[in-house]
């Protein structure tokens, strides 16, 4: 397989990982790190991979800080290098090294004050970062899937695959981030039961697929534990990282999140190796121990061709011996334990390798990469060195230890503590969800382990964490200066906050703050595990609920015939509604105003379905209505309707809209569109909640009903002619009356009610027949001129006759009285949501805002949005305009609904107004300003 | 005074050259002591911040502020450090702008680097209803004599060209205030106590006060898992944890604590240079100097002490900044927390007297609380100083949630930031 | 993401559902002071809390639950109108 | 967008998945004031009683869903109406106390059938669609992309119907489309 490094052609092998192909390849240097520009190589072959970090790709696809050591090779990949100027290899940036002694932890909280930080910022932001984030849309797809089962096994090791060998009937989740089962026994050549592990593997992982109810899921790792056993699985490279598939073969998406929902989680996560910390221990060339075994057995790459080892435990012997076996020079292993066991060394002599106890690597040596390794012999007590000695190499394996992986347990609220034994973080106590299991859970245990840190050398040059580029140095200064806790050593140093999140640094930090604090580390905690345990992509979060499905848009029945028939789609709320309807060439401003002069002078049509409405039947609905409403409906006959307004309970408007009694037992609601589901709930929330004695039910009906609106002197007219069977006379059916009828055949219910200020009625019909009703309606108004209209000319027309506009006009401080609602709320003797609140001392004080109308001067604007002062006001601001437009009919002039503080003591006087540094004047007056009367609404 | 031991280029230097062995804690590592002049339960922004400004301002030095964890573990460690002054009534505008005045001058004052960035944080509107109710809320904060600006599409793009991929809402402008930006809030946390403690503040970390000695309806001191602790001026700083604090007290807080969220992507080489906040996609987005996309949201919609945030919560936000950055969907997530944060009913903070005589509360900062440390910090101390609410802060009383005399900023507070 | 025991449908997903917070009693004849107390103050303890939720997209019931606001564990599920169990009903009744 | 009344996705011979959006039909909803199980309700001439207990459902013209406690849908054939009047009788004492409302025209349904179909559903809710949760004849509201949705299986292994609000069709019609893909 072909692929490319920073432009170069390379060539690897199918099933290689892109570090295994680049080391052997020769690759030595990937990147160079974060502050020092130090060149790094290739450090471990999983998740936990601090310094092989690359982009892949370019443009829309491009991946940027991809793992080397999990990145599966395919053919043509295009790696880029993340770091390095001009050339990774050739890095200016080195020279960073040399500011080292001054670049201490924490040392920008000390510097970059003046003239300010925004001075400086810039050319930090650009030092810092890893990858590049691509700038165009994401062509790929993502997607969320729903799992539940009894267990949730996470690691397909040994461990798992025998914890995932469940009685029949139990439903089973297996999930693996690797590319293959088996963990570590897949390919460390181990023996299981007597046999091969690799066929013991086999069998296991056919017997679990062949079970019902069980799933294996690979590439899948568990990243985030979650309440009640809900466990956040990310899947990767469903599909390769290549450019589209051409072939047009099944259209995966690029990731996957399942959530999982588990009556119990077995962790079998197995364990990461951490590293022996010591000078320059950061050189390309220096890499944990079991990775090199990895290399070697798994892809046949030898990190390097003259290896020395150098260890804390017994797990780094098994890697000289596979070495060895591999023909590469193996000259030594340093173990830091005085005593190695009798096994460790028998290994070693029958292969003629040289161990030497108590020792362990005090520097490196190399130009780049490195050539050689000074090794320590340490004292009886471990803390001195006795003498050393200098041995070349170019590769140098090291083993500090195990940590099992048990962030999700943590995650899930399991406690951890620092087992001094194993040098790690061991669970203190059971979870009832989270069992941890085979290495993960220590088992069997490493041993204990023998010294990791070095005692001597340059602090400054001991790595701990590799990716942030925190140093032994760092830690100290940071307890030098009093940021003691684990928690303030990471925030000051940065130690394990980058995308390794501290995977191979965390015990190491624990173990060297406490030496630091002379107190033991299982006193000290450790910064909190959170998730997710290795990052996720974004997109896979999100899942398909992206671009145009983000959030759900709702159409009206009636939405074909607006889409053809040039109306501006626009959101109101989650409904998209036509706006107006544009003819060619015609400006927003002009289709307003023609569709409200059409309305004024001839007669509108108008889609209100997502008019909310609500039908409540029962012995109480009327009753119940009474209760939330500040109207008094309890008088309200069969066949009227009323406009009623509903608070919350701190007094303030919630919502408006008609009450429409239609038998004794029968009522209707409407409610405004924005809010019907809030007032369902509502409404809903009172009755179970508060009065389940009264007996009625709900039922919102919106989605039911297809409403029009014919507005309009001709609107009878146009009734009529559409075939609606009844009698339209106002004596018959007056303003706020409601009658069924038949509309071509079909029921329809007709409601007169206006929000224009014109004769007015809303015919409802069944959603299906909703577009048939208004093709016939539109026929029936053509000699009367009508025309559609939209959203726009609608809230134009209502601001005229000064309806309010719930949401525009108030907000979540408004009373009734504000808008001149008061006297309806102090007439009404029962009680109703919101009544107590209205005589609070602050709901009637005299200087409130007030809904007031503003006439504006000829020719100028009225801007919604602009503030309003009081002649002669000491304040800021003494209110706002919430609404604002021109009269429809005559010279046009400005008009506005506005809050004014006190404001109905202000009819006749003069407001400056204030928008965005301009001013004008305006005169406050009392709406409406048409039709004051309401002659036409009654006609 | 000042601390001893300046932060400068020339110390820094000089002190790398002796391998930064002189170095002297940041703020002393102190022990409780039997009695204070002005206890502070909290070592929060604000109650570091209401320490420094006692023994600055006032010369009040027998403060202690004690911690029950370390100090900025709260919600000041955690938050995504918007720092704005935008907000719509007067009085909050007045109070929010004086802590961004104090902000800009703070790394100074402080002499302590708090990486002030006015970028701008721009608010964006997804539709024309949207621009309107925002352009009250500039014009409202222009009437308070704060900078704010409303953008139109173009102007919107051309400040951040990630916001122009297609997605399902149009963008159709925004308002920006340009002095908004962000800071870097451990820095903030560790300023003001280093500044404190070398005015002689004793800062008590592990200490947590387990409950308030009151007699005779005046505070006499606090009980603490470290021994008890005399003092008859009491400052309540717990944000999240205000109601048991006050529980005990008698005084009862118009408080839900709850979830807010946070999450970082894996950091990246500069690609936005303004804080971006959305209603319609519920969430705000900035990107911190060390290249993390740095994502919040909603809070999370139940009470809960628990520091962690739901999973649904946060694909929900991630789905929003994704829907504003959509070529962000490549990026990939690396750690996700959340604070308890102290919401009130207004959103309006907390802050001045109690009925109990000697005893201060500050509190009720929700989600907004960092962007006003140091007024917090020095309102409160004034406050307590006089023993009388600063002139800033007298609609922030208690009292407000007897009168009814809410302050709503439910508006601009609409997106938790 | 909680997952709630929904007394009617068992157990559903936190977005299922919406949170009502706890419950207050209503005050029949109140005082200014009294009502706005109502009104605004909260509970909100840390360990055990009860609450009221309403499973929004499935039943549309609300019920009440007994959660810990600190591990989030979910002690008790029951209808409206019942007691909490092992918790006594302040109105006296078993 | 899928085409109405077409197979949207199919693999190979066997079905995978195919998405339908299905006739007009009639939906009635039934609701009783208290919702404490009420016993012994049944539609006229029906044999047994309503299924009690939320999820269950009961064969028959009109197919009865107890979709909450002391509400159903009753669910006829296409174009079909049931008759409210005279439809309800009570074995208990109490009469009426009851409502009955049409939905029919509010109401939009998807026939989801083939192998897949439960793995669709499942990138849609968190509900456990194993077939002992949610079988044959069993029914369950629930959050469905992000909408409020009734799912109904009417056969174990492959057939379901997934029923949103008419506003909501175009929606879920394309993340209908989209969640498919894989199978086409
Ligand atoms: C995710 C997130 C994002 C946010 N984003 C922003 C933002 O962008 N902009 C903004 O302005 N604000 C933001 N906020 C809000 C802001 O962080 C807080 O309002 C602010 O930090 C509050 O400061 P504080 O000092 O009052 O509280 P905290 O910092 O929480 O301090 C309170 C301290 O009191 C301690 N304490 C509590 N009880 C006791 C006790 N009994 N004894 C001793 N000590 C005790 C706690 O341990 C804690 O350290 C955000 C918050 C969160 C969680
Ligand atoms: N201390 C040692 O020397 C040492 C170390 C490792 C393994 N082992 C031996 O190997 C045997 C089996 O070990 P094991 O099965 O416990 O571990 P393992 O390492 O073999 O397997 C763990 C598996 O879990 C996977 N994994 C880890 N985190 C994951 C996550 N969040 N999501 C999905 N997958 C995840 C890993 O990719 C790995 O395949 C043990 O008996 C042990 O003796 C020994
Ligand atoms: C602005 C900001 C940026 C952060 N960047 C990182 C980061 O780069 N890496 C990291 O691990 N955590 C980062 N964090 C999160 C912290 O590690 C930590 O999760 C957060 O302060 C909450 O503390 P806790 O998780 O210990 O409870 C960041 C937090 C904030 C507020
Ligand atoms: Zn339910």
């Amino acid at each position: 397989m072909r692929f490319r490094f920073d432009g170069v052609p390379l060539s690897g092998q199918a099933g290689d990982t892109l570090a295994a192909a680049l080391l052997a390849n020769g690759v030595r240097i990937l990147s160079r790190s974060f502050k020092f520009h130090r060149p790094r190589g290739v450090f471990s072959c999983g998740v936990e991979e601090p310094n092989a970090l690359v982009q892949l790709g370019s443009g829309a696809r491009a991946i940027p800080s991809a793992r080397a050591t999990i990145t599966r090779l395919h053919e043509g990949l295009e790696a880029f290098s993340q770091s390095g100027w001009p050339r990774l290899d050739w890095d200016l940036g080195r020279a960073a090294d040399w500011l080292l002694p001054f670049l201490a932890a924490g040392f920008y909280n000390k510097t970059f004050k003046w003239p300010g930080w925004r001075r400086y910022e810039g050319s930090v932001r650009r030092a810092a970062g890893l990858g590049r984030a691509p700038i165009d849309a994401d062509p790929d797809g993502y997607e969320v899937r729903n799992l539940h089962c009894d267990t949730l096994v996470v690691g397909g090791g040994i461990a798992g695959l025998q914890a995932a060998m469940l009685p029949p009937g139990e439903r089973v989740v297996l999930v693996e981030q690797d590319e293959q089962f088996g963990g570590c026994a897949a390919w460390d050549g181990s023996a299981i039961d007597g046999r091969p592990a690799s066929s013991w593997i086999g069998a296991a992982v056919a017997r679990l697929v062949g079970t019902a109810d069980v799933r294996l899921l690979l590439r899948s790792t568990a990243v985030g534990f979650y309440e009640q056993g809900v466990i956040a699985v990310h899947e990767r490279s469903l599909r390769p990282d290549g450019p589209e598939r051409a072939d047009g073969g099944p259209r995966l998406p690029r990731e996957r999140l399942w959530i999982v929902r588990a009556r119990r989680t077995v962790l079998a996560t197995g364990a990461i190796e951490q590293p022996l910390i010591f000078c320059n221990n950061d050189r390309p060339g220096v890499v944990l121990a079991a990775s090199a075994r990895q290399y070697l057995r798994r892809h046949g790459v030898a990190v390097g061709r003259r290896i020395v080892l150098a260890t804390n435990n017994d797990s780094a012997y098994a890697t000289a011996g596979d070495l060895h076996a591999a023909g590469l020079a193996v000259i030594g292993v340093a173990d830091s334990r005085p005593e190695v066991p009798g096994g460790c060394r028998a290994a070693m002599l029958e292969r003629s390798i040289a161990v030497w106890p108590g020792a362990m690597p005090v520097n490196t040596r190399g130009f780049g990469v490195l050539t050689g390794v000074r090794i320590g012999v340490l004292s009886r007590t471990g803390n001195t060195l006795q003498g050393g000695f200098d041995l070349a190499c170019d590769a140098l394996a090291v083993s500090g230890g195990w940590s099992g992986q048990l962030q999700l347990f943590s995650q899930a609220g399991g406690r951890l503590v620092y087992a001094d034994t194993s040098g790690a973080l061991r669970p203190e106590c059971e979870h009832p969800l989270v069992r941890p299991v085979g290495a993960a859970a220590d088992d069997p245990p490493a041993g204990a382990i023998g010294r990791r840190v070095a005692p001597v050398g340059d602090t400054r040059r001991q790595w701990v964490d590799l990716r942030n580029d925190v140093t032994v140095a760092d830690l100290e200064l940071a307890i030098r200066e009093n940021y003691t806790s684990v928690e303030h050593v990471k925030r000051l140093t940065t130690a394990g906050m980058s995308v390794d999140q501290g995977k191979t640094s965390q015990p190491a930090v624990i173990e060297i703050v406490a030496r630091l604090r002379g107190c033991e580390p299982s006193s000290l905690g450790h910064p909190t595990l959170r998730p997710p345990y290795t990052p996720v992509t974004m997109g896979a979060l999100a899942g398909a609920e992206r671009g145009p499905l983000y959030a759900p848009a709702r159409l009206s029945p009636l939405h074909e015939w607006h889409a053809s028939n040039g109306a501006e789609l626009e959101d109101y709320g989650p409904w998209r509604r036509p706006a107006h309807y544009a003819r060619p060439g015609e400006a927003r401003a002009d289709a307003l105003a023609r569709e409200t002069r059409a309305v004024r002078t001839r007669v509108g049509l108008f889609d209100a379905s997502p008019l909310g409405k609500i039908e409540l039947h029962g012995p109480d609905a009327r009753a119940f209505l009474d209760r939330l409403y500040i109207n008094d409906l309890s008088k309200l006959e069969p066949g009227r309707s009323r406009y009623g307004i509903m608070l919350r309970e701190t007094g303030s408007i919630l919502d408006d809209g008609t009450v429409t009694v239609l038998s004794p037992e029968h009522c209707l609601v409407t409610t405004t569109s924005a809010n019907a589901a809030r007032v369902h709930a509502w409404m809903e929330e009172w009755h179970q909640c508060e009065w389940p004695h009264l007996h009625l039910a709900i039922t919102p009906v919106t989605e039911q009903w297809a409403t029009i609106a014919v507005a309009g002197g001709p609107a009878r007219e146009v009734l009529r002619r559409a075939g609606l069977d009844i009698d339209l006379s106002s004596e018959a059916f007056p303003h706020l009356a409601v009658r069924t009828a038949m509309l071509r055949g079909r029921p329809a219910r007709i409601h007169r009610v206006s929000f224009t200020g014109e004769l007015s009625y809303e015919v409802n019909v069944p959603a299906e027949a909703g577009i048939e009703a208004w093709q016939a309606l539109l026929e029936a108004g053509e000699d009367a001129g009508i025309e559609p209209v939209g959203v726009e000319a609608l809230l134009r027309l209502r601001l005229e006759k000064g309806y309010l506009h719930v949401g525009t006009d108030t907000d979540a401080t408004t009373v009734p009285a504000d808008v001149g609602w008061g006297g309806v709320c102090e007439r009404k003797r029962a009680d109703f949501v919101g009544k107590r609140s209205l005589t609070l001392p602050e709901n009637i004080r005299a200087d409130r805002l007030q809904l007031v109308g503003l006439a504006g001067p000829d020719g100028g604007e009225l801007p919604i949005g602009g503030h309003l002062r009081l002649p002669g006001s000491e304040s800021p601001t003494d209110g706002w305009i919430t609404s604002a437009g021109r009269v429809t009919l005559g010279d046009g002039q400005p008009i506005a609904l506005a809050m004014l503080r006190g404001g109905r003591q202000h009819y006749g006087a003069r407001v400056s107004v204030h928008d965005l540094g301009r001013r004008t004047t305006a005169e406050v007056v009392r709406p409406p300003f048409f039709d004051v009367e309401g002659a036409r609404l009654h006609a | 005074m000042r601390p001893a031991q300046r932060y400068s280029v020339v110390n820094v230097l000089l002190q790398g050259l002796a391998r930064n062995r002189g170095w002297k804690p940041a703020w002393r590592a102190a022990e409780p002591r039997p009695a204070y002049d002005v206890v502070i339960v909290g070592g929060g922004g604000h109650g570091l911040a209401t320490a420094y400004y006692l023994a600055r301002h006032h010369g009040i030095g027998r403060v202690a502020v004690l911690e029950k964890k370390w100090i900025g573990g709260g919600n000041s460690g955690r938050n995504t450090q918007v720092t704005r002054s935008n907000y719509f009534h007067p009085e909050s505008c007045a109070f929010f702008d004086r802590s961004l005045r104090l902000y800009e001058t703070l790394g100074q004052e402080l002499n302590f680097n708090i990486m002030l960035s006015q970028r701008g944080v721009l608010t964006l509107a997804a539709s024309n209803h949207e621009l309107e109710l925002q352009r009250r809320w500039a014009n409202a904060i222009r009437m308070n004599g704060v900078d704010s600006e409303m953008l139109d599409r173009a102007q919107v793009l051309a400040l951040v060209p990630a916001l122009s991929a297609h997605s399902r809402f149009p963008i159709v402008g925004g308002f920006i205030q340009r002095r908004g930006g962000i800071s870097r809030h451990d820095a903030v946390v560790w300023g003001f106590a280093r500044a404190a403690s070398a005015l002689g503040v004793d800062i008590v970390q592990d200490c947590e006060v387990t409950g308030i000695d009151i007699k005779g309806g005046a505070a006499r001191g606090v009980r603490t898992s470290r021994g008890a602790i005399a003092s008859d001026r009491i400052v309540m700083c717990a944000a999240g944890h205000a109601t048991e604090l006050a529980r005990e007290t008698g005084i009862r807080l118009p408080i839900t604590t709850m979830s807010l969220q946070a999450m970082v992507t894996e950091p990246v080489k500069p690609v936005l240079d303004t804080v971006v906040i959305s209603a319609v996609a519920h969430a705000y987005v900035s990107q911190s100097s060390r290249g993390e996309i740095v994502i919040g949201g909603a809070a999370d919609i139940y009470n809960s002490y628990a520091q962690r945030g739901s999973l649904s919560v946060m694909r929900a936000t991630v789905a929003a900044a994704l829907e504003l950055f959509p070529s962000f969907s490549r990026l990939r997530l690396m750690r996700q927390w959340a604070g308890a944060v102290d919401i009130t009913p207004d959103t309006s903070p907390i802050m001045g007297l109690t009925p109990v005589s000697g005893l201060y509360i500050n509190c009720g900062w929700g989600t907004g609380g960092y962007k006003a440390i140091p007024a917090g910090g020095e309102t409160m101390a004034y406050t307590v100083a006089h023993d009388r609410p600063h002139p800033l802060i007298r609609r922030f009383g208690l009292e407000r949630f007897s009168t009814g005399a809410l302050l709503d900023e439910g508006a601009a507070a609409g997106v938790a930031h | 993401m909680l997952r709630l025991p929904c007394p009617h449908c068992g157990l559903r997903d936190e977005p299922e559902f919406s949170f009502g917070g706890s419950p207050q009693i209503r005050p029949p004849s109140a005082s200014d002071g009294e009502w706005t107390r109502y009104l605004f103050e909260r509970e909100n303890p840390k360990g055990l809390h009860l609450e009221r939720w309403v499973h929004s997209y499935g039943c549309g019931r609300w019920f009440n639950v007994v959660r810990d606001t600190v591990t989030h564990r979910i002690v008790a599920a029951y209808l409206m109108g019942d007691p909490a169990p092992g918790v006594p009903d302040p109105a006296g009744h078993p | 967008m899928l085409e109405r009344g077409t197979a949207a996705a199919t693999a190979g011979e066997r079905t995978a998945i195919s998405v339908m959006r299905m006739e007009r039909r009639s939906v009635m909803r039934l609701k009783t004031w208290d919702a404490r199980d009420p016993p012994g309700l049944r539609l006229a001439d029906a044999p047994a009683p309503l299924p009690v207990g939320v999820g269950m459902v009961a064969a028959g013209d009109p197919r009865v869903l107890c979709i909450g406690p002391g509400e159903w849908l009753l669910i006829g054939t296409p174009s079909g109406r049931p008759a409210p009047a005279g439809l309800l009788r009570l074995d208990g004492a109490k009469t009426e106390d009851w409502s009955l409302v049409d939905l029919s025209s509010g109401a939009c349904t998807f026939a989801i059938d083939g192998s897949a179909s439960r793995d669709l559903l499942s990138k849609g809710s968190g509900l456990d669609f194993h077939p002992a949760q949610l079988g044959t004849r069993r029914c369950a509201r629930t959050r469905f992309a992000q909408i409020e949705a009734l799912i109904e299986c009417l056969d174990d292994e492959r057939r379901f119907e997934l029923s949103v609000a008419r506003s909501y069709a175009a929606y879920l019609e394309s993340w209908l489309a989209n969640a498919t893909e894989e199978w086409r």
